[in-house]
């Protein structure tokens, strides 16, 4: 149906795509995945108009295609949900669900016809949303269903999901993947990308994987692969993930304690405690105030009641800065986009910024040698794939940026550091390896408070997990390693507090 | 949690206040004779062009973009206009369409540089001021024109129900620019550009077609302040658009736009004119020296800005 | 190596710049025979130089952090006018002078800063409105304490200050050139600290960081307030430096010193490669950028441009230099890609 | 004229190495007759070449770096409308160093020196008022006045609100300033909005209008005219759509100024003083180039007068001013 053949794609010093082929059928749903920056990004934008390609064909329906932009993309029947949010903030989600088709009536804008087809895309995806509402203010998983209810409004014969779930609840994972079946059992053919190895085995039928721009597997079933295949098939060499060994029991004395903390931000009676060496989980449901939490440790908003109390004494944290230097808190924030990297600069400068004090000359300005040689001991520690550390980081893949951005907070060497959901869009090789490291400081001393909505990710990592739900704590839970039973007690507490 | 909506929305409201208790305020102190026909005549005949550039300056922001050429590409229009019809016998039936043609024409050359050149638009639109302001020059030297046609001029001082018909125009350019952007595709093909420009290039809109567009308008709006301009002012000369650029960014910003462009607000820039207009009118009431005026007003805005945009929990 | 520094320059604004500008001196000066007067020309060329880098520089200050000073221009009357003070009412020396307009400057660029800080409100905003206060305020000011709206004193130096150049200056027997006004020296030093600032000190780099992007500056541990503060208090005080400048060159402190700041405030950094939406500025760019436009006002002039003729050349050169520097853009992306 | 013939011995130059420029403030109505007084200058005198630069645009830094470019192209006499006139004696002291002779034209420097070798200048002062006696002698001597005039910090604005003060004074509190309002010369719609507000908020107040700026003068004539107030209109300048109000009543009065005879007389000398044939009594002298009132009546013919005025002019430098061997 959809035929990529040989695509090459140069971008200024990297061959994105360097022979990437791929053949989407009708009525099936095909996997594409891939290392960070391998190439998945590239590719499903010259699919859909975005880039050119600089060599290779395309063909849909058997008929070689050029797309040389979104539209002749949508008129060839592609539909799309990109990896970055494009909505339009001012507008309504009605009027972006259907704003690569604006109805019109006697040349003015058919208000009803917008609110009819938003309705209909949402309903489909049981999303219960006013479609005159402004999208501006949304939070992110709304945000990434209302990118796939537009992808939906075209009904389009092929639809590219670039990580559609990283942002989503796991209910709104499963209500996404009904809906894609039953597109696919309608005849859509459906690419989809994910990092998520369990969920492209619940999903996909086909796969494809990309490795530096290359097709390394080249449409073929997914029941024939086992996980270990596929995974060595993306990292290029037989890849198990390390078991990491437990850790030794901590009993040092906290290092950070929030006791009965309410918050301008709306906590209430917060209290927990973390100890170096530790890795303490903070888990819940998207929305609960975990992100909030973090903040307002870090002075970003007030502190109405309780207490918080850093190496025992109890403190009043101004901002970051303060944090940072007064107390060695740290802080990797989940939206690197927007929170955590500055795209426009190099990544020197990005894994530099909070240490320039520390990287002064003897005359008092910041040696741009010693800026260097410290980004490029993080971009080795963290294999952060670039081809010279003076590369703006905005170049970088996404698995990279967020690479970035840790190395910026392991470089300013805290004492604590609050990790938010640190491996969003991160590829499995990647993943193991900010696991390990996550695990290394810790144990080397660090106290972590760890953010994530990846359960797995929380069992493999976390000692204790605490359990957050609008903005107050429902319990906390001894990690065992055993993902059954944590994640068990877990949802339990989730649920129970629910009742 | 507040919306932008809600914001811009409450921002008109605010404004609104503002304009009436001033108006009501000057009607008091000078003992009603504001209330006059020709008093509200000459209040109302004065508004228009600030308007007109303000909304020519608010499609440019629009899409993101700045238009530093507002008053050269003004008064460039109206001396082409005036010396057209006072020199070269031009009818005025032609001359009108002429200018708001040329004014539109100058903005898609505007649009196309920026286009092309993928420079700053407030880097060409500099560029083309300075060219602008040397062929107004050109035109006039430094002379006044002003014996051209009679219709024309007497249609700048005619009102109806003394309400002047220069102001009417104005208006209903305000009324048309509104329904298209609010309304008509390619209005809201020009606001998602600029609000988001990635998501609008994605949804196949084309940016670059937004950008010439909206500098159109823009020159086309420029064009009906230069039409009014000939029809209202005693003359033109080289000193014609002098003091609109300033006053074209201070309507739309006021008046609730983002000059990051994909929010707007019509209501609020002429609404936001009127409240300059008041000044003016407070400072010939008060026989103020311009410079108390310049003053206060600088004052009092940065006042407001302090008290009520204290950044709290946003 | 040298390949890839000819690939670096290459891909740099800046070469563009210096090609221009040594094409168009080649141009005037062999259409002009006296363009390289020293007396008449070259002296009183960088003089102007020297004041409209140090506006640049003033406006770059602001750009830095992704904002802009519209009210730069005020704000060098505002620092002129505390140094008229200093001379006529205080009877200062011209440094001590200089110290506190400099100053004065900067605090009302601090002013500025706090109000925005405070508020959140756009810079363009905030800026507009200090530039309408400022200039009721320094007309205010002008009109009480002066009969001709000027402050004429000249403090002892001033006079040379205006006049001498480097042939001043002498070591041993080896004096520098009649050409180069000492008035240079400050935009030099300006352009030095500056310079020190955004590529060396924390400050600076912090507030291109602020410029590039504040969430992730806040949450780096930058104080992004003060850092914003800081910058404006810099366009503040170079503002008021360039006011200086200015006030030396044409004699003495007037209200209307600054007010046709704005357009070459911008058109120095931007010509010369720093980004209107922060987080990238060039110092030797803008000395550039400011000399580029300078020098084609100063040939035109003297190929005998009228009014008319000088702005539209002007604006055409500034338009053909932009696209030829697009084209060059696109070349040296092209031979990146096709290595 | 014969006097270009003086200058001649040993040590006197040839008057054909004389160049002079001129050079306004900016564009404006004012200067334009300064184009054909500098060509007739250059037919007349015979010097070696004469030109007419307004590039300055009202910037005191712009002017002096066309002074500069002018020099470095041989002109070696310059009549110059200082832009800032606190400013213009450092131009002057700064050419004159560099062996250019120089003259202030239509406007003198502010305070009690003047380091050009002659100022030959309207008295701002002294036109203004004259103006406001017109205006006065309009409103039949009794009733309110309003000043409409041009950059507040400017020292020639403050001579003029000066001039009109005084000629109000004289009238012993029979006629009274309402309201004097600067800063709207910087173009017409500014002072078109200002008088039409200023009309429409006191205009039954007011009895007399006297501008001392090109722009408030053109605004206050169309202005009064559509509203059909009974008020009195002085102007200033003789630019044609002043003389056309004046043509049908609009306007009361102008005063008009004499610059042709600014750059005629002023060109002439400066050649005498250049060639080295002759020198200055007093070097720094004022000397007043005349103002005249046009009224209706002699809206055709006060060119005559103006015309006498620069004879008398010249005669009055080869006199008095100037000391010729
Ligand atoms: N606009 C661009 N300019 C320059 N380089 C780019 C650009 N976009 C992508 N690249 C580079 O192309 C390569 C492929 O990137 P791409 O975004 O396709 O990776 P990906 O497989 O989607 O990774 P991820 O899983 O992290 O999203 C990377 O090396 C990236 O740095
Ligand atoms: N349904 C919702 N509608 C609007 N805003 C919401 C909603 N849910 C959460 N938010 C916003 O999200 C923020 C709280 O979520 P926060 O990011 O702290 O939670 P979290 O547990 O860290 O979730 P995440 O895993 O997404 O980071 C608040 O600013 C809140 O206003
Ligand atoms: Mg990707
Ligand atoms: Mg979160």
């Amino acid at each position: 149906m959809l035929i990529a053949q040989d695509l090459v794609k140069l971008f200024p010093g990297v061959r994105a795509l360097d022979g990437a082929s791929l053949r989407i059928e009708p009525g099936s749903v095909h996997a594409l995945l891939g290392e960070n920056g391998a190439g998945k990004s590239t590719l499903i934008k010259i699919l859909t108009g975005v880039y050119r390609p600089d060599g290779g064909t395309l063909s849909v329906g058997g008929v070689e295609v050029h797309l040389d932009s979104p539209q002749a993309a949508s008129r060839a029947g592609v539909g799309v949900v990109h990896q970055e949010r494009n909505l339009v903030p001012e507008f309504s989600i009605g009027e972006n669900i259907v704003l690569q088709r604006l109805p019109a009536k006697g040349g003015l804008l058919d208000r009803a016809a917008i609110r009819a087809e938003a309705k209909r895309c949402l309903d489909l995806l049981d999303l219960d949303l006013d479609p005159d509402r402004r999208v501006r203010g949304l939070p992110v998983s709304q945000l990434q269903l209302i990118e796939v209810a537009k992808a939906l409004s075209m009904d389009s014969s092929v639809l590219l999901l670039d990580e559609p779930t990283t942002a989503s609840t796991p209910s709104e994972v499963e209500r996404l993947f009904e809906v894609i079946r039953k597109l696919r059992d309608n005849g859509t053919a459906v690419l989809f990308v994910s990092h998520k190895l369990e969920e492209v085995y619940e999903l996909c039928d086909t796969v494809t994987v990309l490795r530096d721009g290359v097709s390394v597997l080249e449409s073929t079933p997914l029941a024939d692969l086992a996980k270990q295949d596929l995974i060595s098939a993306m990292v290029g060499r037989a890849h198990s993930a390390v078991d990491l060994p437990a850790r030794p029991a901590v009993t040092a004395e906290p290092v950070l304690e929030l006791s009965a903390v309410s918050t301008a931000a709306g906590h209430r009676d917060i209290s927990l405690s973390l100890r170096p060496g530790e890795i303490l989980g903070l888990y819940g449901l998207v929305g609960a105030g975990r992100s909030e939490l973090a903040k307002a440790v870090l002075g970003l908003s007030a502190i109405t009641a309780g207490e918080l109390r850093v190496r025992g004494k109890a403190v009043n944290i101004k901002d970051v800065r303060d944090a940072l230097r007064g107390h060695r808190i740290g802080y990797v924030p989940e939206d690197r986009k927007e929170e955590g990297l500055f795209l426009d600069q190099p990544v020197t400068k990005n894994i530099a910024v909070a240490v320039w004090d520390r990287l002064r000359t003897r005359i008092g300005g910041v040696s741009a040698k010693s800026e260097r040689a410290l980004a490029e001991t993080y971009v080795e520690r963290l294999g952060i794939r670039l081809s010279s550390t003076d590369k703006l980081v905005g170049e970088l893949s996404g698995g990279n940026q967020q690479k970035v951005s840790l190395a910026k907070w392991l470089a300013a060497e805290t004492e604590i550091l609050i990790i938010d959901e640190p491996t969003v869009g991160i590829d499995v090789r990647t993943k193991a390896a900010f696991h390990e490291l996550i695990w290394q400081l810790a144990t080397d001393g660090l106290a972590v408070l760890l953010i994530t909505s990846d359960l797995v990710e929380m069992v493999t990592l976390a000692d204790r997990i605490v359990v957050m739900r609008d903005f107050h704590v429902c319990g906390e839970v001894v990690n065992d390693h055993e993902y059954e039973p944590t994640s068990h007690r877990v949802m339990g507490l989730i649920h129970q507090d629910a009742e | 949690m507040i919306t932008l909506d809600a914001r811009l929305r409450s921002n008109e409201t605010t404004l609104a206040v503002v304009a009436v208790v001033g108006y009501t305020a000057l009607v008091v102190t000078s003992g009603g004779s504001l209330l006059s026909g020709s008093a509200i005549e000459t209040f109302f005949a004065y508004l228009a062009v600030p308007v007109l550039i303000g909304l020519a300056q608010l499609v440019a922001l629009a899409v993101g973009q700045m238009n530093l050429s507002v008053g050269a590409l003004g008064g460039f229009v109206a001396c082409a206009g005036g010396v057209a019809m006072a020199q070269h016998g031009v009818p005025v039936w032609l001359a009108v369409p002429g200018a708001l043609a040329l004014g539109a024409f100058v903005g898609v050359l505007n649009g196309l540089l920026v286009v092309l050149t993928r420079i700053n638009g407030f880097i060409v639109t500099l560029a083309t001021m300075t060219i602008l302001t040397g062929l107004q020059y050109e035109l006039v030297g430094t002379t006044t024109v002003s014996d051209y046609s009679p219709v024309l001029r007497d249609l700048g001082r005619a009102a109806i129900f003394h309400i002047p018909v220069v102001f009417l125009v104005a208006l209903a350019a305000a009324v048309v620019l509104a329904v298209f952007l609010r309304r008509a595709v390619p209005g809201r093909h020009l606001l998602a550009s600029g609000g988001n420009p990635l998501a609008a290039r994605l949804s196949g809109i084309s940016n670059n077609r937004s950008i010439v567009v909206a500098h159109a308008l823009s020159g086309l709006l420029i064009g009906v302040a230069a039409v009014v301009t000939l029809a209202s002012a005693p003359g033109v000369n080289q000193s014609i658009g002098g003091d609109w650029l300033l006053a074209s960014f201070a309507a739309p910003i006021i008046g609730g736009v983002a000059l990051s462009g994909g929010a707007v607000s019509v209501s609020g820039t002429v609404l936001a004119a009127v409240i300059i207009r008041l000044v003016d009118v407070a400072r010939a009431q008060f026989s103020l020296n311009p410079s108390w005026v310049n003053f206060v007003v600088g004052a009092v805005v940065l006042g407001t800005v302090v008290l009520t945009h204290r950044r709290g929990a946003a | 190596m040298t390949l890839q520094v000819l690939r670096r320059s290459l891909a740099d604004q800046r070469t563009g710049l210096v090609l221009l500008l040594v094409l168009l001196v080649v141009v005037f000066g062999s259409l002009i025979p006296t363009f390289f007067d020293d007396r008449f020309v070259v002296f009183p060329l960088l003089r102007d130089v020297a004041t409209l880098t140090v506006v640049g520089l003033a406006q770059l200050a602001v750009l830095s952090i992704g904002h802009l000073n519209i009210a730069v221009g005020r704000m060098a009357a505002f620092g002129a006018m505390f140094m008229g003070l200093a001379y006529e009412q205080w009877h200062l020396p011209l440094y001590a002078g200089l110290v506190i307009g400099v100053a004065a400057g900067a605090a009302i660029g601090a002013l500025t800063g706090l109000i925005i800080t405070s508020s959140g409100v756009n810079s363009f905003v905030v800026t507009l409105a200090m530039d309408f206060a400022l200039l009721g305020f320094v007309s205010l000011v002008y009109s009480e304490l002066t009969t001709s709206a000027a402050f004429t004193t000249k403090p002892a130096g001033m006079q040379e200050l205006r006049t001498f150049s480097l042939a001043d200056v002498c070591v041993g027997p080896v004096c520098g050139t009649s050409a180069i006004p000492q008035l240079a020296i400050f935009a030099v030093l300006a352009m030095l600290a500056v310079g020190y600032l955004y590529s060396r000190a924390r400050t600076g780099r912090e507030m291109l960081m602020v410029g590039s992007n504040a969430v992730a500056a806040e949450l780096s541990g930058i104080p992004v307030d003060r850092r914003i503060v800081g910058a404006h208090a810099l366009s503040g005080g170079l503002a008021a430096l360039a006011g200086f400048m200015l006030a030396v060159t044409s004699g003495s402190f007037t209200a209307t010193i600054g007010s046709e700041f704005m357009l070459p405030s911008f058109l120095g950094p931007v010509l010369g490669g720093t980004l209107l939406t922060g987080g990238a500025v060039s110092i030797i760019g803008t000395f550039l950028g400011t000399s580029l436009t300078q020098v084609i006002r100063q040939g035109l002039t003297m190929l005998g441009a009228s009014v008319q003729s000088l702005s539209i050349s002007l604006g055409i050169i500034l338009l053909a230099a932009l696209s030829l520097d697009r084209v060059r853009q696109v070349i040296s992306e092209r031979k990146a890609v096709r290595r | 004229s014969d006097a270009g013939q003086s200058a001649a011995g040993p040590d006197k130059k040839d008057v054909s190495s004389v160049k002079v420029a001129f050079v306004p403030g900016g564009p404006h109505p004012y200067f334009q007759p300064w184009k054909a007084a500098a060509d007739q200058v250059k037919a007349d005198f015979k010097v070696g070449g004469t030109v007419f630069d307004e590039t300055s645009q009202w910037d005191q830094a712009k002017q002096n770096s066309a002074l500069n470019s002018l020099a470095s192209q041989g002109y070696n006499a310059m009549g110059i409308f200082g832009v800032s006139p606190t400013d213009i004696n450092s131009t002057f002291t700064d050419l004159k160093a560099k062996g250019i002779t120089v003259a202030s034209l239509g406007s003198c420097p502010a305070g009690d020196k003047d380091e050009a070798d002659f100022c030959l200048s309207t008295d701002v002062g002294e036109a203004a008022y004259k103006a406001a006696k017109t205006a006065i002698e309009a409103m039949n001597g009794t009733g309110k006045l309003v000043h409409l005039t041009g950059n507040n910090v400017d020292a020639n604005t403050q001579r003029r609100i000066a001039g009109v003060q005084k000629a109000v004074d004289e009238t012993g509190g029979k006629v009274s300033i309402l309201t004097t309002i600067p800063d709207i010369d910087k173009d017409l719609q500014t002072a078109q909005k200002a008088v039409a507000d200023l009309l429409s908020a006191q205009g039954n107040q007011i009895q007399g209008i006297v501008t001392t700026a090109y722009n408030p003068a053109v605004a206050a004539a169309a202005g009064v005219k559509s509203a059909g107030l009974p008020i009195k209109v002085v102007a200033i300048d003789d630019d044609a759509t002043i003389l056309a109000g004046i043509k049908d009543g609009s306007v009361a009065a102008t005063i008009a100024q004499n610059p042709t005879g600014q750059a005629y007389v002023g060109g002439w000398a400066l050649a005498q003083l250049a060639t080295g044939a002759c020198t200055m009594a007093t070097p720094g002298t004022t000397v007043d180039s005349g103002s005249f009132v046009i009224t209706k009546t002699n809206v055709d013919t006060y060119d005559t007068e103006r015309k006498a005025k620069t004879t008398q002019l010249t005669e009055q430098f080869k006199s008095s001013v100037l000391k010729c061997s």
